[in-house]
């Protein structure tokens, strides 16, 4: 029964993943890869860590891929840019993606080994905060500081140029 | 002036560095100036050395020691020594200091102060180097000599004066490179300290000591030349100035054979003797094949930068044949090549101040314009030639009999017969460029109008040809003052000899009336 | 035999060194009549100084005849001892004397001579330091000193040679002659290492070159006795000009006459002949030694009379004559008789001198007209000149009463003792000697006179001061061999006398060499009897002496008629003559052997050749520079350029490049799995 | 291939799967907008494989590592757009290829 939910999941999520990457639009390959996210929640589920399955679909699909749907809209794709083709980097790459594939495969094709039994509080809010906030504080805060530091940054970055040394208003 | 008696040799060997600050003072365009107080500067340290001469003692080991603490953790030390091997070579240094100065009175234009600033640099670094006995301190002022040089070849040179700085400076920096990770490596194996004495009497293994004797050599052997090193002596040469040649001939060749007298050959007594009969060949190939390629050149300065080449064979020669007077031979061929290539040199900077060029075709004639000139250009050319009564006689026979007389060096007869042959190659290519250039009339128009010799380029010449006529003529004080630290060298040798019962490659025997001949040759 | 140290004989090495000093310091500032007064008051000092050490020699008891001025001490290294100190004793007397005598004599020659040449004073600056050196080479009582005096006569002639240096032809006589020398003089630096080596560490802190020591220890020497002497014999050959390097003595013409005369005739050539005389307790010990000098003197003295018969140029005649001279006092030192080698050195010294400075005069008178072609028919303009020429031919060619009769004579009796076939070669050669001298006489003095016309009526006799020192020298000519009259003729030899006590090891060691090989050293009472015995030896031999002396003086008499008949009489004659013996002898005498073309060929171009092509070119500029250092730094060049392909500013390139980065890791990782 | 319980390798499996697919998408799309997708989604299951071993540990030190690779994921993403607008205002495309700044 639980199997059946993995696999079904499994696919899901590796299906969503290659359409995302081989839709033309970004905005369409955007939703695809929100449906994607939110199978990897349910396997997160799966492996009874709640806090953090929900934690997937808020940030990621819901904070993250709303981000990238702003911005990609905000930038208003002028044409469609062709999936490039006939250079000599395609044929040497898939041959190292695949090689990729195959030596990660080697290195985790373990024996199988089944899950031990864990208590139900396992994977819950309180536990992964305790966790968090005893052993953890000090990155905890570190964290926080880095993504202000990601704020100021991202705002500095796309600001409009007051001083007009650019080459005029943007073409947004 | 007590604080100059004790520390003398520090004195002699920063003055010329302390005379860059009233040279920075000048104003900007004071060429005049900036020459005189470069001049006044190194004539003072050569008087200063003349004190040094007058204190030392032959017998005595290292004088005028000065050793303070200088990186306490490696222990290392900031120490100055100078025995009979290096005082003489500081004397040469001190003396054509000033010489050099007159010499590029105006021969250089552009930018003279940073001329006459780096020529001092290199006055100090020179001078350090004989003097060091720390070994890191050695190697600072090793390195430290290659940058003054290598400005004054890739600045006011020649043509391609670039690419001979640049192959100068990488051709030693790589070779002294090598030296520096051996330095290293002798410290690491429990040296204690980096001081000559500890590194002399510090005990390696046969494969050891040949793998650092050979990084030591390949060093010096670039400095030296030596025969397959030898391709930047003639570039540098010939691009750089008058001064920086004389420099360069007069003394930074020397300070290749002083590593090699100094630091190889004391530090690994049994791999000298093992490498003896490769770098006796070397030697030899030198001295033939640097006189004969000098026959054929085109260029009056690459002919005679050749020349050094096939007289710094004969040196090293003599440092391999390891008997006291092939060892005194070598020394004694320094110091005179130092004074008549290096006046050499000075005339051939002389006339091209006044025609602007080098070339043999271009010139013919020269001794029906300029006698006294021809006159004084014959005197280098017979003591780079080694007429006896002159100072390069005196050497070279040394040289050649220490070889020929030498136990440690296999078929010494072959080597002495074929380096002997370097007599007749010597003259030869001297008096053929000397008759391409002074003899014959003088039919090119740009000849006739040059003029001989003035009082300053006279000025010059006089103080070094006295002293090639007196090593030649009464050799003696020279010899004297030598002997004990060669002895004390050989002794040292023949020691570590026959306390590591006599390594395979070398038997020791010892001559009796009975030791028929071919057991000597052999 | 100790030796009584005297001060004065530095002087007569100092005196002509101080006044070529003088005179090169103060080049062309000085009037011409002080640079000569200088320059000869210098010689003649030295001349007085010899006469003085030569009558204190005298006066001495003959066995304990040296005297030693030991200057200081020169390279002290080691266990070595060189120092710089003179000697006299017979052998350096008589040379220094005779050295000396002629260099004054020449000198004034020069004086006349040279008159009006541009330069007067260097010229004579030179002379004295030839004349020094010369007199360092003669007096030194060590190899190393006389090495200095060998090399530094040879730096003279060089100078010399090249004196009108405005004419490259000259400089280029004056190069060739230096470098053969120099050739020669790397066989006497190797004679002198082998000496050094073999006697190292066994002459106890004495100054092992000396010639004292060197003969007490022959003992040691025996066994490189013959390397030895072969190594200082090739230089020899250099310095004397003898079979294979004699290619330098006619071209060495190109200098002024009166340096041909003091340098190639009197002095400087004979510098070999005296070496070998000096060392000749070592000679002694190598019968194989002996007979290569013997044999090279006789074949030089052969090839060279050869060729002079063919020579023109009146000076190139002389040369090759001074050349086979040469050959003969080897011969000499050769079969043992260093003495006669001696006596002849002094006789040839006084009528080869004459015959150059002779020749100079006709040269002189004629405007430098140096081919025997264009003179003739000078005896009625020349008298004074022809006389002494006359004279000095007479004594070249063995003629009874003349000077060369006696020496040469004992030469070639000497020969005779030792070998038949020498004996022959010289023989014919003193007639040849006889027939070439007469056909220059008759040349230039005889016959009708075919000087070009504006010249012929300007020819008259050289001036007083070039026309004395012919007369003295021509007295000499006559007189000089009567010091050696031999004892077949009633004589009592004292030339050979005198020399005795310097060549006792000679008669002493040609026993040992003839008798059994017994190292004896004759003490006192044998050494008188090996005296004894060979006085006894030459008076049984006095009838064979005499006998041969009345041949050779027929042969020259014979030469010397054969010699006018053909040149004086029917100059058609001379010609048909020359064709008859066919154009290919003749030829080949004409070029003198073609040594030098073959030298040239064989030696110099391919010798270029490889220094230009094979060294500089291929090995220097090719493969050290151009392959190993230039290539190193194309090659690293090349590569810093492949690399900077890598960074091609393509994003994806660099995304490419990592996941390239990750794979390798991983199969690193992985590779055990 | 079907046995009773999923174990710890059938997570691993998957994960490579989905980073395999991200890689893919960095490589091959020249559009940058898609590269970030990738990017995010070879995070996404970067973040599966240590959930994976935390669930197999029974530990939750997984949880808080996989928080912060949440927190990072969300910076890099803000900046990384950020730099595109600014670049999109410059150059009006988002072509990867376009952008050879760095070259000239």
């Amino acid at each position: 029964m639980e199997a059946l939910f993995f696999y079904l999941f499994g696919g899901l999520a590796v299906i969503t993943a290659l359409v995302t990457i081989t839709r033309r639009d970004a905005v369409t390959s955007a939703f695809w890869l929100i449906a994607c996210f939110l199978n990897v929640a349910a396997l997160f589920a799966m492996l009874s860590a709640q806090f953090i399955a929900v934690m997937q679909i808020l940030i990621y699909a819901g904070a993250i891929m709303v981000f990238f749907l702003f911005v990609t809209m905000f930038l208003g794709e002028p044409r469609r840019v062709r999936l490039n083709r006939g250079r000599a980097i395609p044929l040497i790459s898939t041959v190292t993606v695949l090689l990729l594939a195959y030596l990660l495969m080697r290195i985790t094709n373990t024996q199988h080994r089944g899950f031990p039994s864990i208590s139900d509080s396992y994977g819950s809010v309180a536990m992964v905060s305790r966790k968090l906030l005893v052993d953890y504080v000090f990155l905890f805060e570190v964290t926080g500081l880095l993504l202000l530091v990601a704020v100021i940054g991202a705002v500095y970055v796309a600001r409009k140029p007051r001083t007009g040394v650019g080459e005029g208003e943007g073409h947004v | 002036m007590e604080t100059i008696a004790n520390h003398l040799l520090s004195w002699v060997i920063f003055l010329p560095l302390a005379g860059i600050v009233p040279l920075l003072a000048l104003p900007r365009g004071a060429d005049r100036s900036a020459k005189s107080v470069a001049a006044v500067i190194l004539l003072l340290d050569f008087l200063l050395s003349l004190k040094l001469l007058a204190g030392f003692v032959p017998g005595g080991g290292f004088q005028f020691v000065e050793d303070h603490l200088w990186v306490e953790r490696f222990g290392i030390h900031y120490s100055l020594g100078i025995d009979g091997i290096s005082l003489w070579l500081v004397m040469l240094t001190t003396f054509l200091g000033p010489i050099l100065i007159i010499s590029t009175w105006n021969a250089i234009t552009t930018r003279v102060r940073e001329f006459m600033v780096s020529m001092l640099f290199l006055q100090t670094a020179m001078l350090g180097t004989f003097c060091a006995t720390d070994m890191v301190l050695f190697y600072v002022f090793w390195e430290a000599m290659l940058i003054p040089m290598a400005l004054i070849i890739g600045i006011w040179g020649g043509k391609r004066k670039l690419y001979a700085a640049v192959k100068f400076f990488l051709y030693t920096f790589a070779g002294s490179a090598l030296m520096l990770v051996a330095i290293l490596y002798m410290y690491s194996q429990g040296a204690g300290s980096f001081s000559w004495f500890a590194f002399r009497d510090l005990h390696l293994t046969g494969t050891q000591a040949a793998w650092l004797f050979g990084a030591f050599t390949l060093a010096f052997a670039i400095k030296v030349p030596i025969f397959p090193l030898h391709t930047w002596l003639p570039d540098a040469h010939v691009e750089a100035p008058t001064a920086g040649s004389v420099v360069l001939a007069g003394v930074l060749l020397k300070m290749g054979t002083y590593g090699l007298i100094r630091f190889a050959i004391p530090f690994f007594p049994s791999a000298a003797a093992q490498f003896a009969p490769l770098l006796s060949t070397l030697a030899v190939i030198g001295i033939i094949y640097g006189a004969l390629v000098a026959m054929v050149q085109k260029d009056v300065k690459k002919l005679v930068a050749y020349s050094s080449v096939s007289h710094l064979g004969f040196v090293v020669l003599g440092l391999f044949a390891m008997s006291t007077e092939s060892m005194a031979g070598a020394m004694f061929v320094m110091l005179s090549h130092g004074l008549s290539t290096g006046s050499l040199f000075l005339l051939v900077g002389f006339i091209y101040e006044r025609r602007h060029t080098r070339l043999i075709s271009d010139f013919g004639g020269i001794a029906r314009v300029m006698p006294l000139y021809a006159a004084a250009f014959m005197f280098a050319t017979l003591a780079s030639v080694g007429l006896p009564g002159l100072s390069g006689f005196v050497g070279e026979f040394l040289v050649l009999l220490g070889t020929f007389k030498s136990v440690t060096l296999h078929h010494a007869t072959l080597f002495t017969v074929l380096a002997a042959t370097g007599v007749i190659f010597g003259a030869l290519y001297m008096l053929w460029m000397y008759q391409r250039v002074f003899l014959g009339d003088c039919e090119n128009p740009k000849n006739q109008g040059l003029k001989d010799l003035g009082l300053r380029e006279v000025l010059i010449l006089v103080p070094i040809f006295f002293f090639i006529l007196w090593m030649g003529v009464q050799p003696k004080p020279w010899l004297k003052s030598m002997e004990p630290a060669l002895e004390a060298l050989i002794e040292q040798q023949q020691q570590a000899l026959s306390a590591s019962g006599g390594s395979e490659a070398l038997r020791w025997v010892e001559i009796t009336p009975a030791t028929s001949l071919e057991e000597v040759q052999r | 035999m100790h030796p009584i140290t005297v001060e004065y004989l530095r002087w007569i090495v100092l005196l002509p060194l101080g006044g070529a000093a003088f005179l090169g310091i103060t080049n062309r500032r000085l009037p011409t009549v002080v640079v000569s007064l200088v320059a000869s008051l210098t010689v003649l000092g030295s001349f007085l100084l010899s006469a003085q050490a030569f009558f204190a020699l005298r006066a001495l008891p003959t066995a304990g005849r040296l005297l030693t001025d030991r200057v200081y001490s020169w390279m002290p290294v080691g266990d070595l001892r060189i120092d710089v100190s003179f000697m006299v004793d017979p052998l350096t007397a008589v040379m220094i004397l005779f050295v000396t005598g002629v260099a004054f004599l020449i000198h004034i020659y020069s004086i006349g001579y040279m008159k009006g040449d541009r330069g007067y004073q260097r010229y004579f600056a030179y002379l004295n330091l030839f004349v020094g050196m010369m007199l360092i080479l003669v007096l030194s009582d060590n190899l190393p000193l006389l090495f200095v005096g060998w090399e530094g006569v040879g730096l003279c002639s060089y100078l010399l040679i090249g004196f009108w240096f405005e004419d490259l032809a000259n400089s280029a006589a004056g190069k060739k002659a230096f470098l053969v020398n120099r050739i020669g003089d790397f066989g006497f630096l190797l004679g002198m290492l082998l000496i050094a080596r073999t006697l190292a560490g066994k002459v106890g802190g004495e100054n092992l070159f000396s010639f004292a020591v060197m003969a007490q220890h022959t003992s040691l020497l025996a066994p490189v006795a013959t390397a030895i002497g072969l190594l200082l014999f090739m230089g020899a050959t250099g310095k004397s000009a003898q079979i294979p390097l004699f290619v330098w003595l006619p071209d060495a013409m190109a200098g002024p006459t009166p340096v041909s005369a003091l340098i190639h005739a009197a002095t400087m050539v004979t510098a070999g002949v005296y070496m070998v005389a000096r060392m000749n307790f070592l000679y002694v010990l190598t019968p194989t030694a002996m007979a290569v000098v013997a044999v090279i003197g006789a074949l030089t003295a052969l090839v060279a009379a050869t060729i002079a018969v063919t020579q023109d140029d009146i000076k190139k005649v002389l040369a090759y004559s001074t050349v086979s001279q040469l050959g003969y006092m080897f011969l000499a030192c050769g079969v043992g008789a260093f003495g006669a080698g001696i006596f002849h050195v002094m006789t040839h010294a006084f009528f080869k001198a004459l015959l150059f400075m002779g020749a100079g005069s006709v040269i002189h008178a004629l405007h430098h007209q140096q081919d025997m072609r264009y003179m003739g028919g000078l005896r009625s303009k020349m008298p004074v000149t022809f006389v002494t020429m006359f004279a000095a031919m007479l004594a070249i060619s063995g003629v009874f009463p003349f000077a060369g009769f006696f020496s040469k004579d004992e030469i070639l009796y000497n020969t005779f003792l030792d070998s038949k076939v020498l004996w022959a070669i010289g023989y014919a050669v003193a007639g040849l000697t006889a027939f070439y001298m007469t056909r220059l006489l008759a040349l230039t003095f005889f016959g009708k006179s075919r000087v070009d016309e504006e010249h012929v009526h300007e020819v008259h006799e050289s001036p007083l001061s070039m026309t004395i020192p012919l007369m003295v020298l021509g007295v000499l000519s006559l007189i000089g061999g009567w010091i050696g009259w031999p004892h077949f003729l009633g004589g009592s030899n004292r030339f050979e006398t005198w020399l005795a006590p310097v060549f006792r090891h000679g008669m002493e060691g040609e026993a040992m060499a003839h008798g059994a090989e017994n190292a004896v050293h004759a003490s006192a009472a044998a050494h008188a009897a090996l005296a004894h015995g060979a006085e006894t030896a030459v008076h049984a031999g006095g009838s064979t002496e005499l006998a041969l002396a009345v041949a050779s003086l027929a042969l020259a008499l014979l030469g010397i008629a054969v010699g006018f008949v053909v040149y004086l009489r029917r100059l058609d004659v001379a010609e048909a003559a020359r064709r008859a013996a066919g154009g290919r002898l003749y030829w080949l005498l004409k070029g003198k052997y073609f040594v030098d073309e073959i030298y040239e060929a064989l030696i110099v171009r391919p010798g270029y050749w490889l220094s230009d092509i094979v060294f500089f070119r291929f090995t220097d500029a090719g493969l050290i520079d151009g392959v190993l250092v230039n290539g190193t730094a194309r090659s690293l060049g090349i590569l810093g350029s492949v690399l900077r392909l890598l960074q091609n500013g393509m994003l994806r390139w660099y995304a490419y490049s990592f996941t390239l980065g990750v794979l390798v890791i991983l199969f690193y990782l992985v590779r055990h799995l | 291939m079907f046995d009773a319980s999923v174990g710890l390798n059938h997570y691993l499996l998957l994960s490579v799967l989905l980073f395999v697919i991200g890689v893919a998408g960095v490589i091959f799309r020249r559009n940058a907008i898609i590269m970030f997708m990738s990017i995010e989604l070879m995070l996404t299951s970067v973040n599966l494989t240590i959930l994976a071993y935390s669930r197999y540990l029974g530990d939750h030190t997984g949880h808080v590592l996989v928080l912060f690779v949440f927190a990072v994921a969300a910076a890099e993403a803000a900046v990384g757009l950020a730099i595109l607008v600014e670049l999109f205002r410059k150059r009006d495309t988002v072509d990867v290829d376009r952008f050879r700044q760095l070259m000239e």
